[in-house]
């Protein structure tokens, strides 16, 4: 292999870009043939990432040639691989749906191609970053292209959830990046290996407070309860195939990146701001739960379901002393969750073009149709509700047998009464597959295209419940720099 | 993989592989559809006939897959597993026979026959099972399965019906789900091994061995319609007949009281358990369940009521069988697994045909129904006398076990509970046989819609199923003694779960 | 103080204005505003902090140049959401703000 | 009364945050464990130019700078998707002759301010941000003096200039140059690269600048919305 194309990461980064751009250049006739083409090939590089990974090893890859502190660094470990390869895997379904959307609902592609490119542009970047302000950079990338997508068909609705998001979105940032000019102030750098070498083990209060700062900044990004309310607006009001896309990787990047910082920077740990976490987690699973169950619009139950998924995540962190099993359930649950709810929004909008109407009643329409679409919805439903046999099933299992480990029980109780919630309020939507034929309303004809992939999407959330061996070697040891 | 390996799989595949074909098939491919439900069913057959064979030879069966590292779905096919495999796919059959016939022009089917061959494949799955969270994983699958199959009408009561079952299963789960981390966080993973796992633990941690044990079976006896956790079985009622066949005689229920051998046998060890003091209160909760589900069962005019919570009564002597410690206990309590299923699956079988064919439902309208159909009521009263424990049927033969094992285990009040039942349940149950068969008919039947052409007197493919499960209530109560009957079979599991004593 | 540190402390008094503003101005321009007062605040503490000893330091300088272009971006697109939200209604306050 | 009384905790909140932060800046250590200027300092030789915040800019963090190219674009996409094409009667005619004249006259001499930044950039303040913020102000002034139209959704020639210096950015990052490294420049070539892109993102960021306010200055008419496919039922 020549020694330009053994650069996956880079390549990963450069690839979206180009063909963004391109799609942009070229209009939106192309930008899906563009987008697939691009996204085929990125998951060549993130397979080719995953072959080279070393168990337990951080690739650093210096750009431009430059090490840390002087340059930015890209790092690659078992974590950082998996989610690319995630992002690829829901990517390209998506992709496939969102041709046919496009064509299903007749209206100009506008710049939805563009759009899609940055954004996992901005995710590879965020997967790989391992520089405090490289990851400010990142973050707004991501959100701009978010807010772009939400504003979506120009509807009242859309534009409101997308100028909310956006104020809350620049006023995380602009906390996260206080909390790095104050980094940068106490140590003159704001690489994460760099800081992870000097940093004290009492690092002095500005230190303290910059964390904070960077941690309420992400956590607003990731909509954990209490910073939840943009979320439901915005995923709920998106066109379909945005909110997959948003709901699947966008928010999961920001936990991410909190994720990163707190095995890195502050791999020390706080155990009162471990449990706060927590307690957000916690206070998502059953808020966000509860939200859902009194939802009467399809996809805005859908988006309170991923406010409660999201609370799972941060139930990890005060479990994090046995390691490789938190984080395994964490991969698991990010994994799971992203197949699931990418395939819950895509069947959501299968509903919506069908029936123009977006609400739980307007599936009693749909009732012995579209079987194909009934069981997208069964499988990632039962991925959500963690029931097995389905990958969100064992990310709960794992996460159980974590909180066992260090005799948590409340947590236990909490992730299983979070289960049946969950059920309570899926089973609403599944339960209106058997409704007797209301009417004979017209339905309006569906691609194919679109409901097989809202079923691969959901099978594959399924079969990692069974098969999930590759996903955890994937993990190996995360690298702690 | 070799063949010890392969059986196993191919017999949960025979079920699981036909079920994801059917969901693809369009409605109208009712042919294809007829001969790959009842392919798979004759293939699991002749899988098991063969393992039958093998097993009681000495062989073992049994593969494992790695989910993740440490963490392993894990199947045997020792004699205990074969007792309900065999129960199931025998049962399954005729009752894909009879479900061909049922559902002979109705809508979604294709839906239904899926669902159907996915709920079987979780029942072998628990069967097979050998460790707890494949249990689990299947214990959650079938509820999963049974779902579809209880709305399946989608009438509004089918779909409060519904809720009630997911909300009395769901929460089940939970509690099996609670009960597993607990001795997991004990014991480490749990496999199912004779004797019982957790028996090396000793006095150490009884308490907590308590609270698992409480967990475990009130969770798993959800499904087994223990009292109080029964509420769901009558509101079940609302599914059409080879559903409510399976649910009660085959899968959830059953699955329900295999779990809790599987608990009490090899996860704590039967011994274990005595000496935990956890029998004696279940022994106790069975007994109640007994009285309790007969005398409900008294007061329903709606036929397939009065049959649940015959279920509920009946089901319980497995449960009952089981808590007596005592090799005999474990034979009656075992035998009764499969003969409450041939002669519960005859009942439902029946009361699907008088509806089916003459549109009665009411205990009050079946006046003279053994003129009109008199095959069907040969075959319903039949098994009714059996779950009265009448001589020469299989329900004598459970109960005499049963005794033998109160008798062992020195608990005296066992056969006035089993007395007290046989009474309650001919109170309940011969009223019936004299309306069918003595009272005058009608002039004219409420909604007849097979009429009958000389000794057909319904749809041979009605007919067919109770007959055959009628017939074999009556031979294994008459040739219990041969080798492969059940009762030589649930003495093989006994002999192997107490080592030291042949009953 | 250094003349570092003095345009630092201006900067946490123009943040903390500026995340008040964003809190409390009911009209959604003025929050947008609000937020690049904000941006601006960061900005200063960012490149005042790093030269509190007199030294100019390129690094930060750099980096705020580019979070001036980010956040001129951002609030091209947030204006862009407002105007169109706003025109059909005639005035600039969103009625649910 | 609540509302003030809420205006008024929130006030006291912010006051208290900031206090804070100034305590927290008095904190610092006297002196930051890594000195980056330094390090800049070190290697300002092999970055290709001499102005350090050049260097740090388009050669050391030059990876932030790309990523920055690609938000200010996303930025211009948001504005297209709410853009809706001009409809209606073209704003009322604003003629202003000292607006005009002023604009005519000072336009040019933006531009070369523009272009001298440019340069300049290379050795001392300056650079291609600053440089297309000038010519983005001029395109701005041009338009507000009614001298330049409103610009359409782009059209091929503008949607390359657009995307141009990206696409030579993201060629220039391509890992061949230096093989396997994102933005290797190879040291001889490293100044002329960087010029390359600097020139191209001139171009483009000027371009794009001036589109956030030319491409948002359209919808002044808004259409009457066609109902969409989707409606809600709310």
């Amino acid at each position: 292999m020549p020694e330009w194309a053994a650069a996956p990461a880079a390549w990963l980064i450069l690839i979206p870009l180009l063909w963004a751009t391109l799609a942009f250049l070229f209009g939106p006739r192309w930008g899906g043939r563009f987008a697939l083409f691009g996204i085929t090939v990125q998951s060549l590089c993130a397979m080719q990432l995953v072959a080279a990974l070393d168990s337990g090893v951080t690739q650093v890859l210096p750009v431009g040639g430059w090490s840390a502190p002087l340059g930015i660094e890209l790092h690659v470990d078992g974590l950082a691989a998996l989610m690319l390869l995630l992002t690829q895997v829901v990517a390209l379904p998506l992709m496939l749906y969102t041709r046919a959307w496009l064509g299903a609902a007749d209206r100009a592609a506008g710049y939805v191609w563009p759009l899609c490119g940055f954004m996992l542009a901005a995710l590879h970047a965020l997967f790989l970053a391992a520089d405090l302000f490289n990851v400010y950079v990142a973050l707004e990338l991501l959100g701009l292209c978010a807010v772009a997508l939400v504003a979506g068909d120009g509807k009242p609705q859309q534009l409101r959830a997308a100028l909310h998001y956006l104020l809350v979105s620049l006023l995380a940032a602009a906390a996260y990046l206080l909390g790095v000019a104050l980094f940068y102030a106490a140590y003159g750098t704001v690489s994460i290996a760099t800081l992870v070498a000097v940093m004290d083990a009492q690092p002095p209060f500005a230190v303290v407070l910059a964390g904070t700062l960077m941690l309420v900044g992400l956590m607003a990004k990731t909509a954990l309860f209490p910073f939840h309310f943009w979320l439901p607006p915005a995923h709920g009001s998106a066109p379909a195939p945005a909110s997959a896309l948003l709901s699947a990787l966008v928010v999961k990047a920001s936990f991410y990146v909190i994720l990163r910082l707190r095995l890195t920077v502050f791999a020390e740990g706080d155990l009162t701001l471990d449990w706060l976490l927590a307690g957000c987690g916690g206070a998502a699973i059953l808020y966000g739960s509860w939200r859902a169950f009194r939802c009467a619009e399809l996809k805005m139950l859908i988006a309170y379901s991923t406010v409660a998924q999201l609370g799972y995540l941060f139930l990890i962190f005060p479990l994090l002393d046995t390691r490789e099993l938190a984080l395994a359930a964490a991969a698991l649950q990010m994994v799971a969750h992203a197949l699931a709810k990418a395939a819950l929004f895509a069947a959501a909008g299968i509903v919506l073009v069908a029936t123009g109407r977006d609400s739980v009643a307007a599936l009693a329409a749909l009732a012995g149709r579209l079987p194909v679409t009934w069981f997208a919805f069964g499988l990632a439903a039962v991925t959500l509700m963690g029931l097995p046999p389905s990958g969100g099933f064992l990310a709960k299992w794992l996460l159980i047998d974590a909180a066992v480990a260090g005799e948590y029980w409340l947590m236990v109780g909490l992730i299983i009464s979070g289960g049946l919630l969950g059920a309570a309020y899926l089973f609403r939507i599944l339960k209106r597959a058997f409704a007797p034929q209301a009417s004979a309303a017209v339905l309006k004809p569906v691609p194919r295209i679109m409901e097989w992939m809202a079923f691969l999407l959901a099978a594959a959330s399924v079969v990692i419940g069974i098969e999930a061996t590759a996903i955890v070697e994937i993990l190996g040891l995360v690298g702690s720099t | 993989m070799n063949s010890a390996q392969a059986l196993p799989l191919a017999v949960l595949a025979s079920s699981l592989v036909p079920g994801l074909i059917i969901f693809a098939l369009p409605q109208e491919q009712v042919m294809l559809r007829s001969l790959l439900n009842l392919a798979g069913a004759v293939v699991k057959l002749v899988l098991i006939v063969v393992m039958l064979f093998g097993v009681r030879a000495g062989a073992t069966y049994g593969f494992n897959h790695e989910v993740i590292p440490g963490l392993e779905l894990a199947f045997k096919m020792d004699a205990l597993a074969l007792l309900f495999v065999t129960l199931s796919a025998g049962l399954w059959l005729l009752t894909t026979v009879y479900a061909i016939g049922y559902l002979e022009g109705s809508p979604h089917r294709s839906r239904f026959f899926g669902f159907f061959s996915l709920c079987v494949t979780a029942t072998i799955g628990i069967a097979m099972a050998a460790n707890l969270f494949t249990f689990f994983v299947f214990y959650e699958l079938l509820t999963l399965a049974t779902y579809p199959l209880v709305v399946h009408r989608g009438t509004p009561a089918a779909l409060r019906g519904g809720n009630i079952y997911l909300g009395y299963t769901l929460l089940g789960g939970a509690l099996v789900l609670t009960g597993i981390i607990s001795v997991r966080s004990l014991g480490g993973p749990i496999e199912f091994t004779p004797g019982g796992t957790l028996a090396h633990l000793g006095e150490g941690h009884a308490g907590q061995l308590r609270v698992a044990f409480v967990l475990l079976v009130a969770g798993i006896g959800v499904k087994a319609a223990l009292v109080p956790l029964h509420g769901w079985l009558p509101h079940a009622m609302v599914a059409p007949a080879p559903v409510s066949a399976l649910l009660h005689a085959v899968a959830v229920v059953k699955a329900g009281a295999f779990g809790i051998v599987r608990v009490v046998y090899e996860v704590f060890g039967v011994e274990f358990a005595q000496m935990l003091g956890v029998l004696q209160p279940l022994a106790w909760v069975a007994a109640l369940t007994i009285i309790w589900g007969s005398l409900r069962a008294l007061t329903q005019d709606e036929l397939k009521r009065r049959l649940a919570f015959s279920t509920v009564s009946q089901v319980s002597y497995i449960i009952l069988g089981v808590a007596m410690f005592g090799p005999a206990g474990t034979v009656g309590g075992l035998v009764h697994l499969v003969h409450q299923g041939i002669m519960k699956i005859t009942l439902f079988f029946c009361a699907g045909n008088y509806a089916e064919t003459l549109g009665v439902h009411k205990v009050s309208g079946m006046n003279g129904v053994g003129r009109r159909m008199p095959a069907t009521s040969v075959a319903f009263s039949i098994a009714a006398l059996g779950m009265m424990g009448a001589p020469l049927t299989a329900g004598a033969v459970s109960k005499h076990w049963l005794n033998m094992g109160a008798d062992a285990a020195g608990l005296y009040w066992v056969p006035w509970v089993l007395f007290a039942s046989s009474a309650l349940n001919a109170a309940y149950f011969l009223p019936i046989l004299y309306r069918a068969w003595l009272l005058r008919p009608p002039p004219a039947w409420p909604q007849e819609q097979i009429a009958a052409i000389g000794w057909r007197e319904t749809a041979w493919l009605l007919l067919l199923p109770p007959l055959i499960t009628g017939l074999a209530t009556l031979g294994a109560g008459v040739f219990a003694g041969f080798e492969m009957s059940p009762l030589a079979w649930a003495r093989l599991i006994a002999a192997r779960e107490y080592m030291q004593v042949t009953p | 103080m250094s003349t570092g540190l003095i345009y630092a402390c201006s900067g946490a008094l123009l943040f903390g204005c500026g995340v008040a503003g964003t809190v409390l101005l009911k009209h959604l321009l003025r929050r947008i505003l609000a937020f690049n007062v904000m941006g601006s605040g960061v900005f200063l503490i960012l490149v005042g902090l790093a030269q509190r000893h007199g030294e100019a330091d390129p690094v930060p300088q750099a980096m705020v140049l580019t979070g001036i272009v980010v956040a001129v971006a951002a609030t091209a697109l947030a204006v862009a959401l407002l105007r169109r939200l706003a025109v059909p209604a005639g005035t600039g306050s969103s009625a649910d703000a | 009364m609540m509302r003030q009384i809420l205006a008024g905790l929130v006030v006291l909140a912010v006051g208290a945050f900031t206090l804070l932060l100034l305590a927290a800046m008095q904190s610092l250590p006297p002196s930051s464990s890594v000195d980056l200027a330094a390090e800049v300092s070190r290697h300002l030789a092999e970055s290709g130019v001499r102005h350090p915040v050049t260097a740090v800019l388009l050669n050391f963090r030059a990876y932030d700078t790309l990523l920055e190219v690609a938000v200010l674009l996303v930025a211009l996409f948001g504005v297209f998707v709410v853009a809706q094409p001009a409809g209606g009667e073209p704003p009322p005619a604003f003629t202003d002759d000292v607006l005009g004249a002023l604009a005519r006259g000072l336009a040019p001499v933006m531009l070369v301010v523009a272009g001298y930044l440019l340069w300049a950039g290379a050795h001392r303040p300056g650079g291609a941000f600053q440089a297309a913020a000038i010519v983005a102000a001029a395109a701005v002034l041009l338009n507000l003096a009614q001298i330049l139209p409103a610009w359409g959704l782009p059209r091929a020639w503008l949607r390359v200039g657009l995307a141009g210096g990206l696409v030579c950015f993201v060629v220039a990052a391509a890992p061949v140059y230096v093989p396997g490294t994102l933005l290797g420049f190879p040291p001889e070539w490293a100044g002329s690269m960087i010029l390359a892109i600097e020139t191209s993102l001139l171009i483009s960021l000027g371009l794009l600048l001036a589109a956030l306010f030319l491409c948002l200055a359209l919808d002044r008419e808004p259409q009457p919305q066609s109902p969409p496919l989707a409606t809600e039922d709310r």
